[in-house]
């Protein structure tokens, strides 16, 4: 099993979820985060002093998938994430030994 | 809307009511044998008249600044409660103004003011005198009163928060303003209008309502918390109470200073008049909110260690409370003591009623019933008038009649509704939070949060 | 600030222009040949003063409590909508009263009120006529008639929210309140002070607005909406609305309590005279609004399954808007049905422009422009007065006058914009949100949500 | 409360005082020589009487308005900082209204409006001349000034926001409603009462007190600011202003109107009686808002490259501070330049104490103090009456004379609790709020965010 | 070292935060996500408009713990986050290489 | 390739992100957490009832660097993070299999 971490869009996210559960994903956790790269934030001002917000809003969508559907997974949100304009973001693949469905306490990949 | 008036005829600028009367006089003034009656008859009709039309201003104003705290009561209410409860305590505030402005005109006006025998009144119902007596002081006289009435419903709304059934809640507010409320106040004041109350007529002071209103509203918040029980997690297995701190004291602080600014027609207001009076009355609402808000910060200071944002909060309401009773009878100088106590009092009220686990999350029990029933014994030891042994034992009867009556009423209603239908929503719903189960609505949509994670699809 | 006065000479207290009314008639009573007439004179014109000073009063403080609506407009509309675009939607509102109050000033007021042919004003401007009439009862019918065109201009901020260019909005608002209210507001109340409008010429009934006022409003927010579009996702590619839940419940349930507070003065202080007319007005605002929230809540929960908070809040707002017209002259009973009506029709109404794919995301279109027409045809229907087919077909004329001229002109305005400057911000700043874009601001600082991410730097 | 009054006697209507002086005039009328003066004067008493009423309930409504103004700075305060520190806002704005309203009984208003040789007054505390004079006007006059210097008070709040300590703050704002504020007062108004200050013997014109509560408030704020320093990170090592955005400009915007609305008490209030002079202070006061508010986004628009909401709102309340002093005597057109000067000259002036290096959080320093001396300026400049070098000379030594004193005061006074106890919490309590620290509470419960992390543990 | 990641209902973060003191765990992080599953969100209504909130609020509580402490945590999670109703989450238990703690710049399970 | 996670104190974002890009990050993911540790919260009062917080505010900054950057990350945190307090927070060290940049679909260090 392996997890599949990827950094996108917040308005990107129904495309994304679509595409995912399309690509035959059950389940995924959404966290809000702010990222910082390449993608300069709008510059506001307040006050008459401006200042730059580094760290724009993205969504880190992370989906745990059995080994076979990574390759399906990272491409999925190759399509669905993709604007083509700096700040698109990342997909991050990671190992995994485990998991456990608390409900059922089933194991491996059984679980996801 | 009236037309522009030039101001070359002045008198034109009297209402036309004034103009028939100054007619009709100068006609008499012809025939009368002697003019100078009959002049001075006209001259003091229009007299009359002004007078008149400066009390349905000043009513009617103050009726308006009473109907603004209704959105005091809300913010307090919304604020010292969880974010996942605050559509619902809307709701209840917008339904005891509409569903208790429609109760008092339809039951409640008649049995609080209607002919009566001392116990109720059984007359004068939907506003229907108007039509046999012409009077338009009579709407002013209802608006003002049904205010009132929907003050005293939407105070009981924040003890019962975060877990009673809304149908439940509207019920209650029907009830609480067509029947508990109007019968007690029959009993204090309804011979303001065709009413005769058997406490009026012992002389019971409570001028604009420290028991009548206040005290009718906090008891029957501790029926409705008694019967409802605590929040789940609310205290501890042992007993021990724990915080569960509201979601936004901005919108406390916002709702005490409008509900401090509506009780200058609360209070002033009842003069119903526009006399010197009032001028008093402001006076020492201003003075004892102020010690009341002061007394209450100090309390927590000493007692809990630090300024206590939503306790000096309660104080300036306590404050506010205690001299409503007696705030045409008392000088200032005692409007700052009846402040004073009342701010301390409320502070260690709300720390009782935790310790007797009823969970009362805004404190209106404290505020609302037991510094009511403060304000009102005052109204008797502070006497400017001077106070008797009879003057205090009339105040404790009122006291205590208030507290029988409304206690007794509400908690066998709250009783016989939970046997019934059920007071209280489930547990998966209590911690979901009632906004969505109840109306299917969040207070805050997604973004408030961030980009539209949870977005919606049709 | 005036001095204080002592109690000691009383006469002191009538301002010092009753004073020279009263010494001038002292005079006059030596000099005429009968004393009693001059004096019988010089005391009409004291109490006549009096009249003209409570006049003053009233009228200034319902004024005062219309501005206030406006605090009311954009807490609702910010509710309703986006975090993201709050900031823009404050800044149009606190436009709507700048700028109004201005342009009224500038041009508005003459074309509504100055000497006209029956079709537009074409004098009285920048309030030029106190120069040779030197009543000051001109500032007094000016500020509350003001208030009233910067009201009409907010009702269509709500509308075209979260996609209207900021630029484009204040040009529309200079335009409304500068041309299009005032003209139509000649037809009907122009006789108010100097000018003869050809629609209350065939007694058109319309006491405080609700076509004059509201329904002006509410074309003018369903042209703009019309012209500028859906927001994006608004509505699926199939054209099903999809939900776009507002972010704050609590403020449109404060806007709404603050908006009926308000309405006092706007319907009652409609008579800009104290009389006792007031006190009917009062209560059948307050019922019509009580039975509007009642009638939308069922309505929602029969028709939506769940007690809907914003339909509820819409419908409070119907009640009110639905009396206006006929707030003066019909009886509590009818403004119950009236009230009812109304909120039972502004669900339906926001459910069918909603079907329409006109994106309206505060129900301005159905509240002020739907329910504004029902309230003036309700004003004919249950005429104390009686109910003629006569005064129905005026009633429907001045409806349907209303919606021709508003509708045409502002559609035709919004046309020319787009097809010129442009309406519509960009789909990136539309989905960033229109903050950050039009003002450079956001409306939630960082630290909202937690400690300073995305902290800034200089 | 005061019974119904049926309609039959319209003379009861009259309140009873007024029937006193008929009856005693009906009875001189039958001793006396010649009825037909006797009747002149009861009928005048009569009249005068009325009056006085209407002076009463203006001047409550008035007292009334301005105090809900303690709301609006509140919001606009918390809304302009960050969500860690607005529970220790809120609490300094409640306790400028209960200390003030507690210190200016105690003391301020006999030192303000007590017998005084020039400088300051020494008599007339604690309301204790109604017992010797019996007049309730007194009553009236207090509440109305009560409220004006608890305005006074609460600008400094702003300005020293997010790192004062809140004990010091209330020693703050005792010392400015118990001396500070009043000595000023007694030089400019003192008259208005018993007191007889040198600055109005010289004919200094502050009709509703630019510089008698804006400035004397702008300057405080301006004594602390200095004195406190500025928030940490507020200004780069190389002394760049670094932004720190407010957490929520909904507040700010909604305290701005609740500002505007009160305004109109502050005003025109200021006559304390019912004339038709209102009108023209009335329409004063909304032009100079109007036009402060677009002077000040036309002038970030083109210096600040968007426009800005809270430079926008801080323009709106320039403006009101600026015409504060001459609404009584400039013409309308007059108002608005005042108010466009106000507005463009504010955002200028938030700039330069930026460069300074003076944290003003709120622009309070700009607002009050900097456009409170130009409207006492404008005040002599614009002078319907006419203007003359020694009236601008008045003005001049009055907007100096405020500025020597106040800021000589308090810069003292903040240097000796700064040098004793301190005045600033420690860093960490600054970084981590001061909510927590100083009340021990947050303003926004965890829920705001979510379900119940950093749930609550007995 | 391994981190055991676990997905769990907000409410339950007490009862969780509790067992894993019991079971010797000193130090862990927590933070709010939004959750995709089998557990399906409230249906919610905005005026007249029916909409499925699909992404339901949940807490993340991550905890690193030494390879022996692995099972024992994982079977913390399983009995105080369980309901047994969909939506009681998941268990990732994932490898890590090291671990410092800034204060100290201990390194790997001193640092724990 | 590693991704290195640090828990830090919110006011020291600043700081660390300086930090890092001096030594050549050039982007991170940020995440507002609540952490639970040595650290103790503020106790807090509300309404008579006293409560302590026992989550404290934190911010997990995470970075995906090449093999050869980890180490220079490491130190970089554990210079610009530390206070010397409870609560200086942890850095973590785990594996990656593979990196994906959205926009450009490169892989492996260059979509760094
Ligand atoms: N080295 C990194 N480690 C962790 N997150 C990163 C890294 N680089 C980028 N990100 C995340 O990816 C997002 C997009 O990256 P950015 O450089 O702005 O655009 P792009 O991915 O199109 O080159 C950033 O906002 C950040 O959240
Ligand atoms: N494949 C997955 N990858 C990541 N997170 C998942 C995955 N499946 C489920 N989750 C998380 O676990 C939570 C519970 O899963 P769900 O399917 O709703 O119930 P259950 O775990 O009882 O089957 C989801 O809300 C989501 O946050
Ligand atoms: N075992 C752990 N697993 C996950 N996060 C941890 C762990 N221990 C500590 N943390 C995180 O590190 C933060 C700081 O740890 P703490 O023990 O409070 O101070 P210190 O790191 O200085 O010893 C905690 O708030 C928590 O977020």
């Amino acid at each position: 099993m392996k997890k599949v971490e990827a950094i996108i869009r917040p308005h990107l996210l129904e495309s994304v979820k679509s595409a995912l559960q399309e690509a035959g994903v059950v389940g995924m956790t959404v966290t809000e985060v702010k990222g910082f790269g390449r993608q300069k934030g709008q510059s506001e001002t307040y006050r008459g002093t401006e200042y730059k917000v580094e760290f724009v809003p993205k969504l880190k969508v992370e989906v745990v998938v059995a080994e076979a559907l990574v390759e399906a997974v990272v491409s999925t949100f190759l399509v669905s994430a993709k604007t083509g304009k700096f700040g698109d973001g990342k997909v991050f693949v990671s190992p995994l030994d485990d998991v456990i469905r608390i409900r059922t306490e089933e194991r491996g990949e059984s679980a996801i | 809307m009236r037309a522009f008036r030039a101001p070359a005829t002045l008198r034109a600028y009297a209402s036309f009511r004034a103009l028939l009367a100054l007619t009709a006089a100068a006609l008499a003034a012809v025939a009368s044998p002697d003019p100078l009656l009959a002049q001075d008859a006209a001259t003091a009709e229009a007299i009359a008249l002004l007078q008149r039309h400066a009390d349905f201003v000043w009513t009617i104003l103050a009726a308006v600044l009473v109907l603004l705290m209704q959105a005091g009561f809300s913010l307090i209410e919304v604020g010292m409660t969880r974010a996942k409860n605050a559509v619902n305590i809307c709701m209840k505030n917008i339904m005891d103004l509409s569903m208790g402005s429609l109760a008092f005109w339809l039951v409640g006006f008649g049995i609080m003011f209607g002919p009566s025998g001392g116990w109720f009144g059984t007359g004068s119902f939907m506003l229907s005198d108007y039509a046999t007596e012409q009077d338009p002081w009579l709407y002013a006289f209802w608006i003002f009163q049904t205010v009132f009435a929907a003050t005293a419903a939407t105070i009981v709304s924040g003890a019962v928060a975060e877990r009673t059934k809304f149908s439940v809640y509207i019920m209650y507010s029907i009830f609480l303003t067509a029947i508990v409320y109007p019968v007690f106040g029959s009993w204090a004041w309804g011979s303001l209008y065709k009413g005769d109350g058997w406490l009026e007529g012992l002389g019971f002071i409570d001028f604009a309502g420290s028991t009548v209103v206040h005290s009718v509203g906090g008891w029957g918040a501790l029926a409705g918390a008694m019967v409802v029980g605590p929040r789940l997690g609310r205290f501890t297995v042992e007993g021990k109470p724990r915080a569960m701190p509201g979601h936004n004291l901005v919108y406390v602080t916002l709702g005490m200073f409008i509900l401090w600014f509506g009780w200058f027609g609360f209070n002033a207001g009842s003069t119903t008049a526009a006399t010197v009076d009032i001028a008093l009355i402001a006076v020492n609402t201003n003075l004892s909110a102020a010690a009341g808000a002061l007394a209450a910060m100090i309390t927590a200071w000493l007692f809990l260690k630090k300024p206590d944002a939503t306790m000096t909060i309660n104080g300036a309401l306590a404050g506010l409370v205690g001299i409503t009773a007696g705030c045409a009878n008392v000088v200032p100088g005692a409007a700052i003591l009846i402040g004073l106590a009342a701010g301390a009092l409320v502070v260690f009220s709300v720390l009782f009623f935790d310790r007797r686990q009823i969970d009362d999350p805004v404190g209106a029990i404290s505020v609302h019933g037991v510094c009511g029933a403060w304000g009102t014994l005052a109204a008797g030891l502070f006497n400017a008038g001077g106070v008797t042994l009879a003057i205090i034992g009339t105040q404790l009867l009122g006291i205590v009649a208030a507290f029988v009556w409304v206690f007794g009423t509400m908690f066998a209603f709250f009783k016989i509704v939970d046997a019934t239908v059920g007071m209280r929503v489930s547990a998966e719903e209590e911690i979901a939070g009632l906004d969505v189960f109840e109306h299917g609505n969040e207070a805050y949509g997604p973004d408030t949060f961030s980009a539209d994670v949870g977005g919606v699809t049709a």
